[in-house]
């Protein structure tokens, strides 16, 4: 219970970065803490059931759930491609206004309308 | 203060609090894990797909799609960020190409100090990140990193490991490689338009392996290879190193085109 | 290979492997070999898809439905992916778009494999979207369908639109976190993906799942709305759809928004508090479609209204679905409900693509995007080597069939929408939010009025390319055939949403009420117009165009937008 | 065990949003992400936690380093 409270704390801190923070790189920490915190969550709580690791050797049985693990594989890399394209998107702002805070791209991208 | 600043971190907190209350249901559920697909995985997996670690059959195997789709994904992600990276005026990877017989000592410096590790407001000299330490220790590493990650890539049926993560792993000796002989002698590895001939290639693979179960009758990504069993996890197995292939060469391109110098 | 559960995954495999292609023209081959392959995959992939679509129709319209697991496994881990009704209609609008505006981009850029490569992958991942019964997959597709639109639109090259991709791309990629959250709850509480699996193990616990399920729910749909554009949270598209290339604007705004919102009828359908939240859904559509009119009348770049336009649009179509969902799919009223917001997705698709081509043609060759500037577009047009002024007339069949004027597919759409709505509240937003449609329209065709002083916008050399007419001309023909043949399209829509076969509800398209109402509509729009031309009208406009707009206040939106819907579906 | 390695995870996460030197950030968030890598071993997912180390702290990191050089390591906004 508490090890899921902390990760609803990681979960939100991560949103309050997203949320209120201007410098955009900050905001990408916080979506990397999001993405992470979700994982987690999953790892954590399909790790209820089972006493060892999903890979069958001799005498294991009772394994814990691997589907969880194999869907948080697929979250884990889709969260980096995200990450990524939205660093490399940051890095061209930087270059055509100078900045990394929302506002003042806001202000140099868009006095056209 | 602006008139409106306070009323938009009012409306901040609130939304922010209306969020985190609405999210605490979910957190917080205790009812038993269902363990109705664990079981069928652990009683079938092995027989069904041919693979001892259950994370990898069912990544690999039952959920086949997901996978592909992640690794499209990252395709995707890696066309997209260096199309924006070269707009941005970061001429990528550079310094592979260049000749460096016809160059002055001076030029040398400066291609070396752009291609450094120095990060803004480092108080060192610039490249005192990238000793010759580093070069000759990566040059040498690299060979062996990239071994190691078709170890991981191929073995992942039995161990932890897959696709995904030997590709991680052959995208860093790939770096390795570039950082290391990224002045004297360029290896063929290291050149982008190389990496993307590998990472389209492999994509082709995986793109026409999906067709091939909807000839023998195991459906869209279907296990084609099961009737003439010519290695357990015969499918899985090109799919794990197609899958590496794509990852290694697309995650080893955008670090390379990291490190790589900027022209503006 | 003919069996079919092989065959309802070609409109998937077929655009993966052009993609492929495409692909590998780029990094292997060079010249002219590099654009026949090129060229190659992509007629695999957007050319293909319509033979499969004409060879299924049979077996779909008999109430046929193809269930098939990917690669045969076990379905209860596998990956179910599900073809009816509903799945040919969306995968018929996302081709004829698709297709259309590949052609488009072939003249008018961007014009490079990789560009065709990213595009197909966007092909592909939307037809798996509307197809797939799994929600990890659909959470897949999804993200699939968004990293391929961030990178079209920041493709441009302008710094806006790197803006409005890096604003669309974190506001969605961390809304899709809120989706895997709601993955998570769901599988934490019946141990399954499919939506099947997933109905039966909630009706099996004691509460049906409780407040948890619910949230979860609640989350993916939200999760969803943000794609889909419904008011709240729709402030990354106007962005977006107006500064990205204008072949991709017109995908987006056709394709990009529809095709999760139909997805996500499969997922609210999995319990009772789905249906709840259908009619929220519903009321916010309709607000949507008249706030959005209201700021589209106020814009003065082309583009932009157009994108304002689009939610507004997109509202209509909410609208009908979310009461379609509220009843229930599958009961007569709700079939009707549905296939008329289908119908006005599907001839929105059409004349909105239609409109970003000849609007973006225009803009590209008189180099003025101000609708208050730009006058005497037809003209310069004709410089450019237009004889039969085809854009002009292309842009005048968009504009008549958005405004609802006889004989114009989005004439029957909308009296389609009127019909099943009629006397609901939505009924009357929707007619409000007619008129201001009209009004923008004879606001923005004024571009094309003659000029009236000398000429001083600098207009693009050379010729425009064969293509870009092609592709008008036949988003163009689709939108008069659609009108055309309003009452069998109608019908037919309703036949396959339907399935059982519910009755086809009896709509009098050119009835003398409706046209009339039709013509009422314009007048008013006309005067509303005229009221916006005066100078108090002007300065409206202007105070509500410059209202302040923040980055924030998406997220605020959206977390909102996510407690209001928990709340309600309580 | 776990509760310990989630408590050092975030403070970690705290203390990346609040820095003010980018750089510090990028490095935290390469340490959460090694730790998420140990507790993912520790919870018997190896696949997972090896993914996990791969990914954030190796080539997550390198494209945020690869970016900060080339702009600007301190957070001036507020």
């Amino acid at each position: 219970m508490i090890e899921r409270i902390l990760i609803l704390l990681l979960m939100l801190t991560g949103l309050w970065s997203i949320i209120s923070k201007r410098n955009i790189i900050k905001k990408i920490f916080g979506f990397t803490l999001l993405n992470n915190a979700v994982v987690m969550l999953f790892v954590l709580e399909g790790s209820r059931i089972g006493k060892s690791a999903p890979i069958l050797e001799e005498g294991i049985s009772q394994v814990v759930d691997p589907v969880p693990q194999a869907l948080m594989l697929t979250a884990i890399v889709i969260g980096v491609c995200m990450t990524a394209l939205a660093l490399a998107l940051a890095f061209y702002l930087y270059k055509a206004s100078g900045s990394f805070d929302i506002r003042k791209i806001r202000e140099a991208v868009h006095d056209e309308s | 203060m602006k008139p409106g600043t306070r009323w938009t971190q009012f409306w901040t907190v609130l939304s922010f609090a209306a969020l985190a209350a609405v999210l605490v249901p979910v957190f917080v559920i205790d009812a038993p894990w269902p363990a109705a697909a664990r079981d069928y995985v652990e009683a079938q997996g092995v027989r069904e797909i041919g693979s001892y670690n259950l994370v990898s059959a069912v990544y690999l195997g039952y959920r086949i799609f997901d996978t592909v789709g992640e690794i499209i994904v990252l395709i995707a992600s890696v066309i997209g960020t260096v199309a924006v990276f070269s707009a941005a005026g970061a001429v990528l990877a550079e310094g592979y190409e260049i000749d460096l017989r016809n160059m002055s000592d001076r030029e040398k410096q400066e291609i070396m100090d752009d291609s450094s590790f120095t990060l803004p407001g480092e108080k060192r000299h610039t490249h005192a990140l990238r000793t010759h330490l580093l070069e000759v220790v990566t040059g040498v590493l690299g060979p062996v990193v990239v071994l190691f990650g078709f170890y991981i890539m191929v073995y992942g049926h039995s161990s932890p490991g897959g696709g995904f993560q030997g590709g991680v792993i052959i995208a860093s000796g790939i770096v390795f490689l570039a950082l290391g002989n990224r002045m004297e002698s360029s290896t063929m590895l290291t050149r982008p338009p190389v990496l993307e001939r590998i990472e389209s290639a492999a994509f082709l693979v995986l793109a026409l392996a999906s067709f091939g179960g909807m000839f023998t009758g195991t459906g869209f990504f279907g296990d084609f290879l099961k009737e003439f069993a010519l290695y357990p996890a015969g499918f899985m197995m090109i799919m794990k190193v197609s899958i590496g292939l794509i990852v290694g060469a697309g995650i080893g391109y955008l670090c390379i085109a990291m490190v790589g110098r900027e022209i503006t | 290979m003919m069996n079919p559960e092989n065959l309802i995954f070609l409109p998937v495999a077929l655009p993966l492997a052009g993609a492929a292609a495409a692909f590998c023209a780029k990094a292997w081959c060079t010249g002219s070999l590099a654009k026949i392959t090129e060229y190659g995959g992509a007629l695999i992939g957007l050319a293909l898809p319509w033979a499969f679509l004409a060879a299924v129709l049979p077996v779909i319209a008999t109430g046929g439905v193809v269930e098939g697991v990917i690669g045969r496994w076990y379905e209860g881990i596998g990956i179910t992916f599900r073809f009816d009704g509903l799945s040919w209609l969306v995968m018929v609008l996302i081709y004829s778009v698709t297709t259309a505006a590949w052609i488009y981009s072939l003249g008018a850029g961007p014009r490079n494999a990789s560009f065709s490569a990213v595009y197909l992958i966007l092909v592909s991942a939307l037809s798996a979207t509307i197809m797939t019964t799994d929600v990890f997959n659909l959470f897949v597709c999804l993200e699939m369908a968004g990293i391929t639109s961030y990178v079209l639109i920041a493709s441009s090259g302008k710094p806006g639109a790197a803006l409005a991709s890096f604003s669309y791309l974190l506001i969605s990629a961390s809304s899709m976190v809120f989706f895997l959250l709601g993955v998570y709850g769901l599988y934490r509480l019946t141990g399954a993906l499919s939506y099947e699996g997933i109905a039966q193990g909630l009706q099996s616990l004691p509460d049906g799942g409780g407040t948890a399920a619910v949230v979860s729910l609640a989350l993916m749909i939200a999760a969803v709305s943000v794609r889909v554009a419904v008011m709240p949270v729709s402030g990354w598209l106007p962005d977006a759809h107006a500064l990205a290339p204008h072949a991709v604007s017109a995908v987006l705004s056709g394709v990009l928004i529809k095709v999760p919102l139909f997805a996500l009828a499969r997922v609210m359908l999995l319990m009772p508090a789905g249906m709840q939240a259908g009619a929220l859904i519903g009321y916010a559509g309709a607000f949507t479609a008249l706030f959005g009119v209201i700021l589209a009348l106020s814009q003065k770049d082309a583009k932009r209204l157009l994108a304002y336009h689009s939610i507004s649009q997109i509202g209509y179509v909410v609208s009908a679905w979310g009461a379609a969902v509220h009843v229930g799919v599958t009961t007569p009223a709700g079939a009707a409900l549905m296939a008329a917001s289908f119908l006005h997705g599907l001839y929105h698709a059409m004349f909105k693509g239609l409109l970003f081509l000849s609007i973006g043609t225009t803009v590209d060759r008189t180099g003025q995007r101000d609708v208050y500037q730009l006058r005497g577009a037809a003209r310069i047009l004709r410089s450019g080597g237009e004889r039969i002024p085809v854009t002009c007339i292309c842009f005048f069949i968009g504009a008549l069939a958005i405004s609802a004027i006889p004989p114009f597919n989005g004439y029957v759409s909308k009296t389609a929408l009127s019909h099943v709505l009629s006397g609901s509240f939505h009924y009357y937003l929707l007619t409000a939010a007619g008129v201001g449609t009209a009004a923008s329209f004879i606001k923005l065709s004024r571009i094309y009025w003659p000029q009236k002083q000398g000429g001083e916008h600098s207009a693009a050399r050379g010729r425009t390319p064969a293509s870009v007419y092609i592709s008008q001309l036949f988003l163009g023909g689709l939108c008069i055939a659609g009108g055309i043949s309003a009452s069998a399209v109608f019908a037919m829509v309703v036949n396959l949403l339907s399935a059982s076969g519910a009755p086809v509800p009896e709509v009098a398209f050119y009835s003398s009420a409706n046209m009339l109402k039709a013509l009422l509509t314009v007048a008013a729009g006309l005067i509303l117009f005229l009221l916006t031309a005066t100078k108090k009208g002007g300065a409206l406009l202007t105070t509500i165009r410059t209202r302040p707009r923040g980055f924030q206040d998406l997220f605020i939106s959206f977390s909102l937008a996510a407690a209001v819907l928990v709340i309600w579906m309580l | 065990m776990t509760i310990l390695l989630l408590a050092l995870v975030l403070g970690l996460a705290v203390y990346t949003v609040s820095t003010k030197d980018l750089l510090h950030g990028i490095i935290a968030l390469s340490a959460i992400s090694l730790l998420s890598a140990l507790l993912f071993y520790l919870l018997d997912a190896p696949d997972v936690a090896i993914t996990e180390a791969a990914v954030g702290a190796g080539v997550s990191a390198v494209i945020f380093i690869g970016v900060i050089r080339y702009t600007e390591r301190r957070d001036t906004s507020e």
